[in-house]
């Protein structure tokens, strides 16, 4: 669902038919030329671009002191952003895959997200760790991960995932502009088989916020990232069935915006969770705790979670195999009208 | 444009030329190993280029070639034990052939299906690793239970020039030297990691200096030298089995590919350099150094040429042909049993993939 | 609750009034001294015995090539840890406190956890990666966490959490010897106030099944780790009001027996989940999630969980501030039953 | 039991011997340092003693002391100006206090209160680091930071024997040699990490050589002699300001006390050792030479060690006094914003403890 562009500001340029990937470029490009202080840094994010060129053109245009080719360290790229951000810089970080983010693993969770209450405000790290994730590019081991549960556990940081170019525009910029760490997971999937035009105006998404892409009144579908490609074609096969879905992208994992999921749960009464990450302990968990405790009385059935299975992702040849399909929400979608 | 070849690439420790003549005399007695040698790099060049082509066909995932390092690779295979064990990276089909890993394993790998890791011989070899320089601190694991339970064997670890900055590798190196594992470190230096170039991976002169804050030896070796790579691997092989300790061995090489099938390497490196690079390459100074000895012709070329290629065509039909494994082959290997709780879910992908 | 001793079998010792560390370093002789291949590594595992003792005569008793003092490094620990078990040993991994977990989270995960189903089989990682975990004993910064939900999402492991010296006895054997990777978190704060006596028979407890410390009917508590003190304590107060309260000691984090807590729920109708670690995507989530999906109907009221905030864990000051208590326990226990 | 000790402790590079005499020269100018170097070595160590005996009495949390480590810590500190930026780990209590980090304040952070990481002075160095080695990439960042806005400034960042095996410190090594950045890195090699003695910690003969690998000068000196360590400071500090790029020293020293007011040093290390150890200690030498160039005499040190004393009690008695922080802290700079999903978590906290 596109809603129709914002009115035009001063200074904004209308780029027509953008795929995420060069949503994020464009976004890049316009906190890079706001502000000084927001840098680049990572593998290959230099001369390359960034090996899915996200970060194309913007060594050239900003200089290899503000977009810089690191030594593969993910530990080391993670943990120089933190010392750069308490000196004031608003360091952009990409790791690579999300499938080699364990090594910052420890930087994000033990410095990135602590400094501000470490030093009780003295320092903070504005820092935006950015990495494509998720399955179905028939990628080698390891390039395939939806592990966003594991960060949106953490305190102290955001988790954000964009579900369409204009969202991943929007959604980048707030994500720089934020006081905070933010961990910006793009899902790699979409990089390419999404267009919208985009108004780059430099004005940013807000954070913490679900979007309801589609209201309805039968049923409420949730997913986040690539996966809401298929919710909202699911939405649209199940109005062919006269269901009424309403499907709401969370785009902010974490701080979790309960409001929007509890209103439009409180209305249908049904809920479908869909997601690629494995099953259990997952994003999807939280969402289906919190509704269990406040609305169960107003649930109609069972929720329930569409989503990958507690295994390793397969290698290309059966990774389909692994990721849940339009199909695997209508069903869940129609079982849960359909219980009693 | 970056820049990574700064030193004609052959400076470092070597015996045979970029043209073929010898640096350092070679023993006669060494010939067999050398034409065997030649005839691996060449199964693995011709078994290579299918991989790309099978890739831009469509019919392969991504792939990482080893054109221009075969020499490493071989060499490496060559002078372990069969009883020793190689704990590789993602680049190392040439070594992984020559430990007994059959063509057609590595294209079901390559191809994107597990059971090309389930080796039928080497068994106790690792995988290819995917995650950089990881591989090295479970090569040190590998040693370490060698030296646990007092065997006379030696795990031989590969790592990139990128994979070098990693702490992984690091941690590794001090841990060998510290506990005087019998394991050997290999660099593969082929000037990039992706399109990162040497120079800014690390301000050391040598990678191989990185043994010396580890407490071991560190040496540099001409990586195209299939001969020089050879030797230094093996004495250092023989030097960790005597219970001598580690070592670190730097083959400098060049990547004459693309980083894998994914990527397109002229986006960051002129095509000069490349060229420039393709003067030091193995295969051909090593096809000069036997056909100059009068062990190798232009016939024989060509007739193992076909045989290789034959092999791999053979091993490409059986990948071809092999059926994809089942659904829940997802689950049939994730524990030694598979959970009770496990069922639910692996009912649920049967009834959706109705097997 | 203490079940009465079992038989005494042929060889087995009864150790008296054992701490949870006894019992640990009980179970870690008794594995060593049955199977050659059990072998230790960590930091001051060594001479000094550990940090906390857990690992104290090990060293003088089976050597240092046995029992090794590694550089400190945890991603070489659990690295190293890998590649031994692929050879056949059954490296017991100690990682000093849970707060430096990070560095071998990429081991655990991408390593340890997938190397069976990497190779079909054909190597696999018997590891058990030891971790003191959780707050309350006044440590500093990062050494009070609790992040098993990170470590629960991850398909290939188990997590096992002890809540008393006889299951920390027994289910330490048991993860020494599973044929899979399994993280063993200790829970610090009761390392030594709880006591009892033990057979140390080498007989191990079942993983994968959660342990019913007391019946009940009116309402289900369930609870891990040190916290199963404080569920056991507030099932004992809510008795004095009356309340018939079950309390299920998860045991086994993952994989979860949604059997035995299903039961549990279907019979009471009422659920009261308490962990220490933060509130949000948390292990209760999951535990919340599973109910609202199986036994929504049966639900009397909704699902509680008692927990800590989504907060940094004070330093020790203010930590008490974090910690759940008996009281909170109670508390939600009381809501829940008079929910209407 | 482990031993740690091996060569006499002052081998390495140093100007003031264990007996006060003099190896080096050093120029008479240099005595006023000297002699602010002796009073901030004894301020902290009677500081020390005090954290120490208040964590005795269970006033206090775990604290480490820097018994026989204040040489390595002063020196630092005084080799550092103002506008740099001190990135420490978790034992550096002497440099802090240089820095214009308040004794109240290191009290307020060792008895467990976050308010003690928000120093009023040096408002740019970052605070304590507990997990080790990781502060070794903050301080690359905070160099990186310099270079990119061109400013003179010098990162120094501290770090122990053991720190020197964890891949961070390695990678963040690398970087600094890469990127020639503005940093200095500085090992406090008190020979334990807890119980791990030295040699077991590296296979490397200096801790210094791992320089070598990272492309940058690497130095020992005798960490119990304050001018060795604050010349060699300096001068990094100096050329690093220059542009002239990082440097590794490492500083050899002794932990005279327990790892931390937990640890039990008596289960895994000899007495002897330490006794043996005592004899290098920097503060007696320090004093030995003063007294001997007529700079310092007993009655000084007397007033002096009152004046330190003082400062300490005031310091504790504020301490002592302070509040604690509200429930609610907690919530408090976790984000610059408190998201609205926390405000139902931060009322439950306020009911809970009905603040
Ligand atoms: C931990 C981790 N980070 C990033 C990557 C992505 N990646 C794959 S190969 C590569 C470059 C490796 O270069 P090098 O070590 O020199 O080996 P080469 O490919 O040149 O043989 C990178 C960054 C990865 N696989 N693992
Ligand atoms: C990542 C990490 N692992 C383990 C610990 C626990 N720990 C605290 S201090 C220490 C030893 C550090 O030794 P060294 O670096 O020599 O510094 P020293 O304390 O001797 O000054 C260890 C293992 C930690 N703080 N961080
Ligand atoms: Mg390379
Ligand atoms: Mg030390």
């Amino acid at each position: 669902m596109n809603a129709p562009l914002k009115e035009l500001q001063p200074n904004a340029k209308v780029l027509k038919d953008q795929t995420l990937l060069e949503a994020v470029n464009a976004a890049l490009f316009t906190a890079m030329g706001n502000d000084d202080d927001v840098v680049l840094l990572g593998e290959d994010v230099g001369m390359n671009g960034g090996v899915f060129r996200a970060t194309a053109g913007l060594q050239e245009a900003f200089g290899n002191h503000r977009v810089m080719d690191t030594p593969l360290a993910e530990a080391l790229i993670a943990g120089v952003a933190v010392g750069m951000s308490t000196q004031g810089l608003k360091p952009v970080a990409e790791l690579q895959f999300m499938g080699f983010v364990f090594p910052a693993f420890e930087h994000i969770a033990c410095h990135a997200a602590r400094m501000r209450n470490r030093t009780r405000g003295r320092l903070s790290c504005p820092i935006v760790f950015r990495a494509p994730f998720g399955g179905g590019i028939h990628a080698p081991e390891h390039h395939s991960e939806s592990t966003e549960a594991l960060f949106a556990h953490l305190p102290g940081i955001r988790v954000v995932i964009p579900s369409s170019p204009r969202r991943a525009y929007g959604l980048l910029l707030s994500a720089i502009e934020s006081p905070d760490p933010v961990l910006f997971l793009e899902p790699k999937r979409i990089y390419r088989s999404l267009k919208s035009d985009i108004i780059d105006d430099g004005q940013g998404l807000p954070l913490d916020t679900c979007f309801t892409l589609k209201e309805g009144s039968d049923i409420t579908l949730v997913s986040w990232g690539a996966l809401v490609t298929e919710t909202l074609d699911a939405a649209h096969e199940l109005e062919a069935h006269g269901i009424s879905a309403e499907v709401i992208d969370l785009g902010t994992i974490k701080p979790l915006d309960e409001a929007t999921i509890l209103a439009s749960v409180m209305k249908t009464g049904r809920c479908v969770i869909a997601h690629e990450a494995c099953h259990s302990f997952g994003v999807g968990a939280e969402i289906a705790a919190m509704l269990a405790e406040k609305a169960l009385f107003n649930l109609r059935a069972p929720i329930a979670r569409v989503t990958g299975y507690d295994t390793i992702m397969p290698l290309p040849t059966n990774e389909h195999y692994y990721m849940p399909r339009t199909n695997d929400i209508v069903e869940a979608a129609i079982n849960t009208l359909q219980y009693e | 444009m970056y820049q990574a070849l700064k030193l004609p690439l052959d400076q470092c420790h070597r015996f045979i030329n970029a043209d073929g003549t010898l640096k350092h005399t070679i023993d006669e007695q060494e010939f067999p190993l050398l034409l065997e040698c030649y005839k691996a790099m060449m199964q693995i060049r011709i078994f290579d280029k299918k991989c790309v082509s099978l890739q831009r066909t469509g019919r392969f995932g991504t792939y990482p070639s080893v054109l221009g390092m075969e020499a490493i690779g071989i060499g490496v295979g060559k002078a372990m034990e069969e009883e020793d064990v190689f704990v590789p990276y993602y680049r190392d089909q040439a070594t992984q052939m020559l430990r007994g890993v059959s063509l057609y394993e590595i294209l079901m790998y390559w191809g994107g299906d597990e059971r090309g890791a389930d080796y039928q011989n080497c068994r106790q070899d690792l995988p290819n690793c995917v995650p950089i320089a990881t591989q090295c601190t479970h090569a040190a694991g590998v040693a370490s239970s060698f030296k646990i339970r007092k065997e006379k064997r030696v795990a031989v670890c590969s790592l990139g020039d990128g994979a070098s900055s990693k702490g992984d590798f690091m941690e590794s190196l001090n841990l060998a030297g510290t506990w005087k594992l019998p394991m050997v470190f290999v660099i593969n230096n082929n000037q990039w990691a992706i399109s990162v170039p040497r120079h800014l991976q690390s301000g050391a002169e040598r990678l191989a200096d990185k043994a010396i804050g580890a407490g071991m030896p560190g040496e540099q070796v001409d990586g195209n030298d299939v001969y020089a790579v050879y030797r230094a691997v093996k004495r250092a092989v023989d030097r960790a089995r005597a219970g001598k300790g580690p070592a670190l061995i730097e083959a400098i090489s060049y990547r004459l590919c693309d980083h894998t099938t994914a990527d397109d390497a002229s986006r960051y490196r002129a095509n000069e350099e490349l060229e420039k690079a393709w003067e030091f390459e193995p295969v051909k100074r090593l096809r000069a150094l036997l056909e100059n000895k009068g062990l190798w012709n232009e016939s024989q070329e060509l007739a193992w040429a076909e045989h290789c290629q034959a092999n791999t065509d053979k091993a490409v039909e059986l990948f071809l042909n092999t059926e994809a494994q089942p659904p829940h082959a997802m689950f049939d290997h994730l524990y030694a049993e598979l959970p009770t709780q496990l069922e639910e879910q692996y009912a649920t992908l049967l009834a959706r993939h109705h097997a």
